[in-house]
């Protein structure tokens, strides 16, 4: 026991933390408590010790007392203990000469019970207190950070991180699932409150990410895998064949009015299947890259084997290659920011709204589409039966806010339903009746909005709708009647309309769960990928080196997404520029004297860290691949392998601790 | 009543101490976000951090009951979720071994335990440690430390023997 | 979503707060999705959103003082919709509704008369006790009845009160014991010892009467060897899977519906005659929304060939109740006195839309009500109304 | 030579080999009588408690003691022997950790007594006559020492200074140890007299082992011939070398028999059984609880397996219900 050899001087702390500490745990018997202690020298409490004075306090405390270790019970070390760790070494004092008490997230939060609150203070600082002692001085290690960034998802967010740190210098990766970037904002039509032109405002950034020098635009593209650790992660990238030569392609359609289809009759995704495509496409007009793409799923090539190949003859460039195989591309990065965004809920969940039954319930992003001018009717509010609606119901909350289907509100519905009621007012004049149960419109500008939308005679009643089906009055069956109590006057009313638009919520995308596992970041129990605190790290995950953009993360509007995206790519710009990053010194070691050359853990290590030396007949571990993660440690037979910061000595005096044992007992 | 009453005050003297293991990533975090949410649970447990629970040696855990622990309870990521690949199935290999002798050595199932607890599955943490304690109420103290003691007692005995029989001897 | 039994028994409208059940009633956002789900919604003072919101503000007696209760036809519409999964009609509208009963001036008195049979006869039409098991008798195939001939059996059949004296419930009867035969199925009733399950008491408020009715019914059962419960009245299948448990009397029951489709692949075969109808099937309350058999009694119906299904526009978890239900059976006076169309003549008409042949049941309950509400609608086409089991019997023959 | 160190040897629970590994030391007996004065060795030559007991307190430089603590005569003359002594050595395994017999930790004492009075197929008891403590005979009465609940290694009983690990210890750790006493030149209090780094370190099969180690199944050596050439670890059957000290040559693996792990842990190890547990669960190639259980089953007794030699010194000690 070495570092007991000199004579410890614990300095102990325990926070206030206003009251969210010491309104449950009695700190002044905590206090009183560890100066009891073995080597406590000094114990006291204070209202913040995360605050300046706080810090002074133990800094001061170092010099005068000459205290050359410090524990800190305040709250999860999680959040803090990077802060006592910079207070202990200003002091002249090795940063992991400190140990953290987690007295408030595990202790005086969760419980009720002062009494118990306090035991649990007391056994847990006994504990740290017995750790602090076998503490050693350590190092933190730097890895450098690969300059490159990969953006994974091209929608607004992706679009806007890219454009960040390739304007900054940097060389961005974008992978895009779809062949062209956009995501779910190229979609839309205007965007509230400000009712600008998704498309005028979108488009000039997505040309700008084609023709930015720093960046590679892979559209058509899925990440296969990510492996390595921040700073440098090896990244493979799987290249759907397009069956159209990029650098041939010049998008001048030909091949499509070639294409032995005379007319197109596949669903059109960019239109949500309002609009028909042919099986050689563009999925819209400002698609970027401007390159068509072929669907093999549809293409009768590819079904049967048998065409007249039109298309491939049409085009002079010969830019067209059925033959194509799926290409994948190797990269390393430093940084990742996950852009995946989300996918709107499934209307057809809630079986008694009739989506999918009833030919005029729409869905929101459907109505996106039919008021666009460059969308399936340009424009034109016509309905799948051809009528033009007179009256209109927008249903709020469809998929939200509901135990039945997600509990989440989805943030953008309200907005985006009074947006809609705008637009369709504006293009139909039919009457808009508007069913929510709370109207939210937090932020700037936006309850101007709805006061704005009320004073055009949008009607709005609060009740959520119960039920919506054909109104038998009607001759041809098309009216629908919506059904709901109106609470604020507690009638229960049905209102007839021609058309049922339903503000469906936001969902994490069906393969959330893959990408999380691939990218080993964290999700919440309902799928949106979750941030390392939701305050103090909202664009972090708890994986190094990479960060959150937009959706993927929960519901979020376009001022929201792209504020985010830009702090993600100023998070990776930090790490970038700085051009290392400092790793907690938790990696493992072997004693090479001790090793036996057994070869148990080579195996154990998923970063083959381990190595064996065939001539010394010994094992040992490159510091630089090993992640910290102590597996073979706690399974080396002979001991012999260590871990600093949790060295066996370490963990078992925090068990002593814990329990309060003494060693005397073990002469039993 | 009165013995249900006698039952009720023994039990509130005596408290469970359950010595956890929880991995860094999740199920650590998992507490945290009981915390943040006032997600209320038992006081009983007692967290040791570690970064994974590939980290967790079973002496540690053989140790916590020889030292005095009523119950261990080890918390890791998900299987397939592990943040350093595969440290928690390298555990429950572990697991799955030690249970079998811990159980023949005459410690109760319910006081070792192994549980994947996400990073966003705060109430699991509270179901988790709910549910441990209640069991191990039910099964009351482990308390190896008397138990040794205990034990150390029928040495003690000898030196009375010895004398007693030097005296029919003489 | 059922709830946990065993948490609610005991609870009242005072402690009601206490139990899990009172904090989602916390939860609620007054979003009114129970109110417009509700088929008598639009005539209740107090439909159950304003129940919950007078609950919590502690104005609940000037409900029990409104006739608003007598109107909960417990159809779980309301339940099923709401998106904070409070279990209306499980729990708080039945307590609702006990004490709105009890501070009714006059009990409408066709209801009164309801459960006075039910509680000297054992069933609500005021039949007699030694004729329950009469129509055993003009059975085609031989029927066991356990009082007889007490050996253990692997099926009881619980035959209940509609099916074993309405002429049309004894159709349904020999349909299921013709069926049951066919499939080799060991079976027995309990005859004329069988008493109303008590779910009819139960949700007309009047759970002294529900109680004594499963007590008596637990004794019976409990003298006899057998391995599972079916019944053709989900109303039952509902008692026995909601109250019973509660008192501890635990075993298994199924409906006749979800019990033949266990033998589909040995049924098919069968079912050699074609029928030739279109059908259109209404979804019972309790067999669909609330045990969630939707897809069950459909397949069932398309085994037969010669059948084409056809949807009403309320369908499945939106169905509308045939207005039976919650004691709804005895109060169709009542709904008339308070210028309410019964909810069988709306639902009637969404069958008539369909240009159906036949409407399709499988709840006892609901065929004497569709066949009365034809008779109202003055229909000229013909429609049947028949139970699944009487199409699938009719199925059978050659 | 009134001046040669005084020597003792004792046997407790023990088989006896430890002894035989005095003799072992062949013609470097000779060396070891030339040099000290055994002054108490009962297994060999005819001493009693009495010859011990006219020793003043530390005139015998050291005793080497063999064996578990299970009987108050063990207990009585172990305390004894400590008083007399300078020096108290742990001879063997079953003095260090508890040993062979150390495995009867794993019942309580009446399930022993039954079965080997009253059960036990070789058994004819039919009076079920137990061995009494007390027993009068021609006037006087007669002892038996008492059967301890737990057996005990050496130093849970008295202070240990030096252990001399094996089941038996090799000839060549005896010898160095006692040229280390007669030195003079004492090792720190506590030393374990042999190579503290693992068996695998002198394995001659050690070249053999593969560095990607997955467990598949395992095997055990009364039914499956050992490949006498492959580590015998890789070949599914448990060896416990890579959790034992070396120091022994690698008998049992030169036998083509796994190491059972008589020399113990190594210093950085509190529990062998869990260290060696811990390496070879983690390396089951298995990854669900039910292959795993699967894999496993082919250790049907891990205590007997993995703390042959070590449970009475283990964290746990024993059984803990009684």
């Amino acid at each position: 026991m070495s570092s007991t050899n000199g004579k410890i001087k614990i300095g102990f702390y325990i926070c206030h933390c206003g009251t969210n500490i010491a309104g449950i745990i009695d700190v002044q018997k905590v206090v009183d408590y560890a100066a009891t202690l073995p080597n406590v020298v000094v114990s006291k409490h204070y209202k913040y010790m995360c605050s300046d004075p706080g810090q002074e306090m133990i800094q001061k405390d170092i010099k005068d007392n000459e205290l050359n270790r410090v524990v800190v019970a305040a709250c999860s070390p999680l959040l803090h203990e990077r802060t006592f760790r910079n207070a202990t070494s200003q002091a002249g004092l090795n940063q992991f000469y400190f140990q953290m008490v987690n007295t408030r997230e595990q202790n005086a939060w969760v419980h009720l019970d002062p009494e118990a609150s306090t035991d649990k203070a007391m056994d847990l600082v006994r504990s740290a207190v017995n750790r602090v002692a076998f503490h050693k001085p350590l190092e933190k290690k730097t890895v450098p950070i690969k300059p490159d960034v990969l953006v994974v998802g091209g929608g607004i967010a992706g679009i806007h991180a890219s454009l960040t740190l390739a304007n900054a210098g940097k060389k961005v990766y974008l992978v895009e699932r779809d062949p062209t970037i956009g995501g779910h904002m190229a979609m839309f039509d205007k965007t509230f409150p400000t009712l600008d032109c998704a498309a005028c405002i979108l488009t000039p950034k997505m040309s700008a990410v084609k023709n930015h020098p720093n960046i590679t635009m892979w559209t058509y593209s899925e990440v296969v895998s990510v492996d390595g650790y921040v700073g440098n992660f090896q990244v493979k990238v799987k290249r759907k064949p397009r069956y159209i030569i990029d650098d041939l392609c010049v998008g001048c359609l030909d091949c499509i009015e070639a294409c032995v289809y005379k007319e197109p009759r596949f669903f059109d995704e960019f239109n949500q299947g309002l609009s028909k495509r042919k099986p050689v496409y563009m999925p819209f007009p400002q698609a970027t890259p401007q390159l068509v793409v072929i669907d093999p799923e549809t293409c009768i090539w590819f079904k049967t084997g048998k065409c007249k190949q039109t298309c491939v003859e049409v085009c002079d460039r010969k830019a067209v290659d059925l033959n194509q195989q799926p290409t994948y591309k190797e990269i390393e990065v430093g940084t990742i920011i996950v852009a995946t965004g989300f996918q709107p809920f499934d209307a057809k969940k809630v079986y008694y709204y009739g989506y999918g039954t009833y030919p005029n319930v729409y869905t929101a992003l459907e109505v996106e589409r039919l008021i666009n001018a460059s969308g399936p009717t340009s424009g034109e509010v016509v309905m799948r039966d051809g009528s033009r609606p007179k009256s209109i119901a927008i249903v709020h909350c469809v998929g939200s806010r509901d135990k039945n289907t997600n509990l989440w509100c989805s943030r953008v519905c309200c907005l985006y339903s009074l947006k809609l009621a705008h637009l369709l007012k504006e293009h139909t004049h039919a009457n808009i009746y508007n069913f929510y149960i709370d109207i939210r419109t937090p932020g700037k500008m936006m309850d101007e909005f709805y006061t704005r939308i009320s004073e055009e005679g949008v009607k709005f009643i609060r009740g959520r709708v119960a039920d919506i089906y054909p109104d038998t009055n009607d001759e041809e069956h098309r009216r629908l009647i919506v059904k709901a109590e109106d609470t604020l006057i507690s009638e229960i009313i049905k209102v007839p309309v021609d058309m049922v638009v339903l503000s469906t919520g936001l969902v994490p995308r069906d393969d959330a769960q893959d990408v999380r596992r691939m990218l080993n970041i964290s999700c919440s129990t309902e799928g949106f990928f979750i941030e390392r605190h939701p305050k103090l790290a909202p664009v972090n995950t708890f994986t190094d080196g990479i960060f959150l953009a937009g959706c993927c993360q929960g519901p979020k509007d376009i001022p929201d997404t792209v504020a985010q995206a830009g702090a993600a790519a100023a998070e990776a710009l930090a790490l970038i520029d700085l051009g290392y990053i400092e790793l907690e010194p938790n990696t493992a070691f072997i004693v090479e004297e001790e090793c036996s050359g057994c070869k148990s853990c080579v195996p154990l290590c998923p970063y083959t860290a381990i190595s064996y030396d065939e001539v010394k007949k010994k094992a040992s571990i490159n510091e630089a691949l090993c992640k910290g993660c102590g597996t073979c440690v706690a399974s080396c037979p002979s001991g012999s392998i260590k871990q600093n910061l949790f060295e066996d000595e370490e963990i078992y005096s925090e068990i002593d601790g814990i329990l309060n044992y003494k060693m005397e007992e073990a002469l039993c | 009543m009165l013995k249900i009453e006698i039952e009720e005050a023994a039990s509130k003297q005596w408290q469970p101490k359950i010595v956890a293991f929880f991995c860094n990533w999740c199920t650590y975090t998992a507490a945290d976000l009981a915390g943040v949410s006032r997600i209320k649970h038992a006081p009983n447990i007692r967290v040791i951090r570690v970064m994974c629970s590939g980290r967790v040696d079973p002496q540690f855990i053989l140790d916590s009951f020889a030292k005095g622990a009523d119950g261990v309870l080890i918390g890791g990521c998900h299987p397939g979720d592990c943040h350093y690949q595969e440290g928690n199935y390298k555990f429950l290999r572990r697991f799955q071994m030690l249970r079998r002798v811990v159980d023949s050595l005459g410690i109760e199932k319910d006081r070792l335990r192994l549980e994947w607890i996400s990073a966003s599955e705060g109430d699991k943490v509270r179901i988790v440690v709910n549910d441990m304690v209640a069991k191990i109420k039910a099964l009351g103290p482990l308390g190896l430390p008397v138990k040794y003691k205990e034990w150390a007692n029928e040495m003690n005995v000898l030196e009375s023997e010895i004398a007693g029989k030097e005296e029919v001897y003489a | 979503m059922i709830v946990e039994l065993d948490a609610i028994r005991g609870v009242t409208l005072d402690t009601i707060y206490d139990s899990s059940e009172g904090t989602l009633i916390q939860t609620c956002i007054q979003c009114g999705t129970c109110a417009g789900a509700c088929p008598y919604g639009e005539y209740m003072d107090y439909p159950p959103r304003r129940i919950i919101k007078m609950l919590q503000h502690g104005l609940i007696d000037k409900v029990f003082n409104t006739d608003s209760m007598l109107k909960c036809v417990n159809c779980y519409a309301c339940m099923m919709k709401c998106p904070r999964e409070i279990h209306l009609t499980e729990v708080l509208l039945q307590l609702v509704k006990e004490q709105t009963v009890i501070k009714l001036p006059v009990v409408p008195p066709e209801l009164q008369k309801a459960l006075e049979n039910n509680y000297r006869y054992g069933n609500p039409m005021g039949e007699s006790g030694r004729k329950r098991a009469n129509w055993v008798q003009t059975s085609t195939v031989p029927i066991r009845i356990l009082s007889q001939n007490p050996e253990p059996v692997d099926v009881l059949w619980f035959v209940e009160s509609y099916p074993a004296y309405h002429p049309r419930g004894q159709d349904t009867c020999r349909a299921i014991a013709k069926i049951l035969s066919a499939l080799d199925v060991d079976f027995a009733i309990l005859g004329n010892e069988e008493k109303s399950a008590g779910e009819c008491g139960l949700l007309s408020w009047e759970s002294g009467l529900a109680e004594a009715l499963v007590d008596y019914n637990m004794a019976i059962l409990s003298k006899y060897k057998f391995n599972r419960i079916i019944t053709s009245d989900p109303h039952a299948l509902d008692a026995f899977n909601f109250r019973y448990k509660m008192y501890g009397f635990k075993p298994n029951v199924t409906h006749i519906v979800p019990f033949v489709m266990q033998y589909l692949d040995k049924l098919k075969p069968m079912l050699r005659k074609t029928l030739g109808y279109s059908v259109t099937y209404h979804d019972s309350c309790c067999l669909g929304r609330h045990n969630n058999y939707y897809e069950e009694p459909r397949t069932l119906l398309k085994s037969i060939q010669g059948v084409k299904l056809i949807e009403m526009v309320h369908n499945r978890i939106n169905s509308i109740c045939c207005g039976g239900g919650g004691g709804g059976m005895w109060l169709d006076t009542y709904f008339k006195s308070q210028n309410m169309e019964r909810l069988s003549d709306i639902r009637i008409r969404e069958a008539i839309d369909t240009g159906a042949d036949v409407l399709a049941v499988v709840c006892p309950y609901e065929i004497p009500r569709f066949e009365d509400a034809l008779k109202v609608a003055g229909y000229d086409k013909k429609m049947a109304v028949k139970d699944i089991m009487e199409l699938v019997c009719e199925a059978m023959e050659d | 030579m009134p001046d040669k160190p005084k020597l003792a040897f004792y046997w407790c629970a023990s088989c006896g080999g430890c002894e035989e590994s005095v003799v072992d030391l062949a013609e470097d007996i000779l060396f070891v009588v030339d040099n000290v004065d055994i002054i108490f060795w009962p297994v060999a030559m005819d001493f009693k408690k009495s010859d011990v007991e006219k020793y003043a307190d530390g005139e015998i430089v050291a005793s080497l003691i063999n064996g578990a603590i299970r009987t108050s005569e063990q207990q009585e003359m172990v305390q004894l022997l400590r008083r007399k002594s300078k020096v108290v050595i742990a001879h063997g395994a079953c003095a260090q950790y508890g040993g062979i017999p150390g495995l009867a930790n794993e019942f309580q004492k009446e399930e022993i007594l039954k079965w080997v009075y009253e059960e036990s197929p070789s058994i004819i008891n039919e009076e079920k006559v137990r061995p009494q403590l007390k027993y009068k005979v021609n006037g006087s009465e007669v002892f038996l020492p008492e059967l301890w609940n737990v057996v005990r290694p050496l130093d849970k009983v008295i202070d240990v200074d030096y252990y001399i690990p094996g089941c038996p210890p090799s000839p060549k750790l005896l010898k160095e140890a006692v040229l280390v006493l007669l030195s003079g030149n004492l090792p720190p209090k506590g030393t374990v007299l042999a190579p503290d780094i693992a068996l695998c370190d002198e394995c001659p099969r050690k070249d053999t082992k593969p560095t990607d180690l997955a467990f598949t199944e395992f095997l055990r050596p009364n039914l499956h011939i050992i490949d006498p050439e492959k580590c015998i670890l890789s070949q599914g059957f448990v060896c416990m070398g890579p959790a034992t000290r070396s120091g022994c040559g690698a008998l049992c693996v030169n036998g083509n028999m796994p190491c059972t792990g008589c020399y113990g842990p190594t210093s950085r190890v509190k529990d062998q059984g869990a260290k060696i547990l811990s390496s070879i669960a983690s390396n089951v190639s298995a990854k669900t609880e039910k292959e795993i259980d699967a894999v496993l089953n082919g250790i049907p007794d891990p205590v007997g397996t993995f703390y042959r030699y070590s449970l009475a010194g283990s964290i746990l000690r024993k059984k803990v219900n009684i």
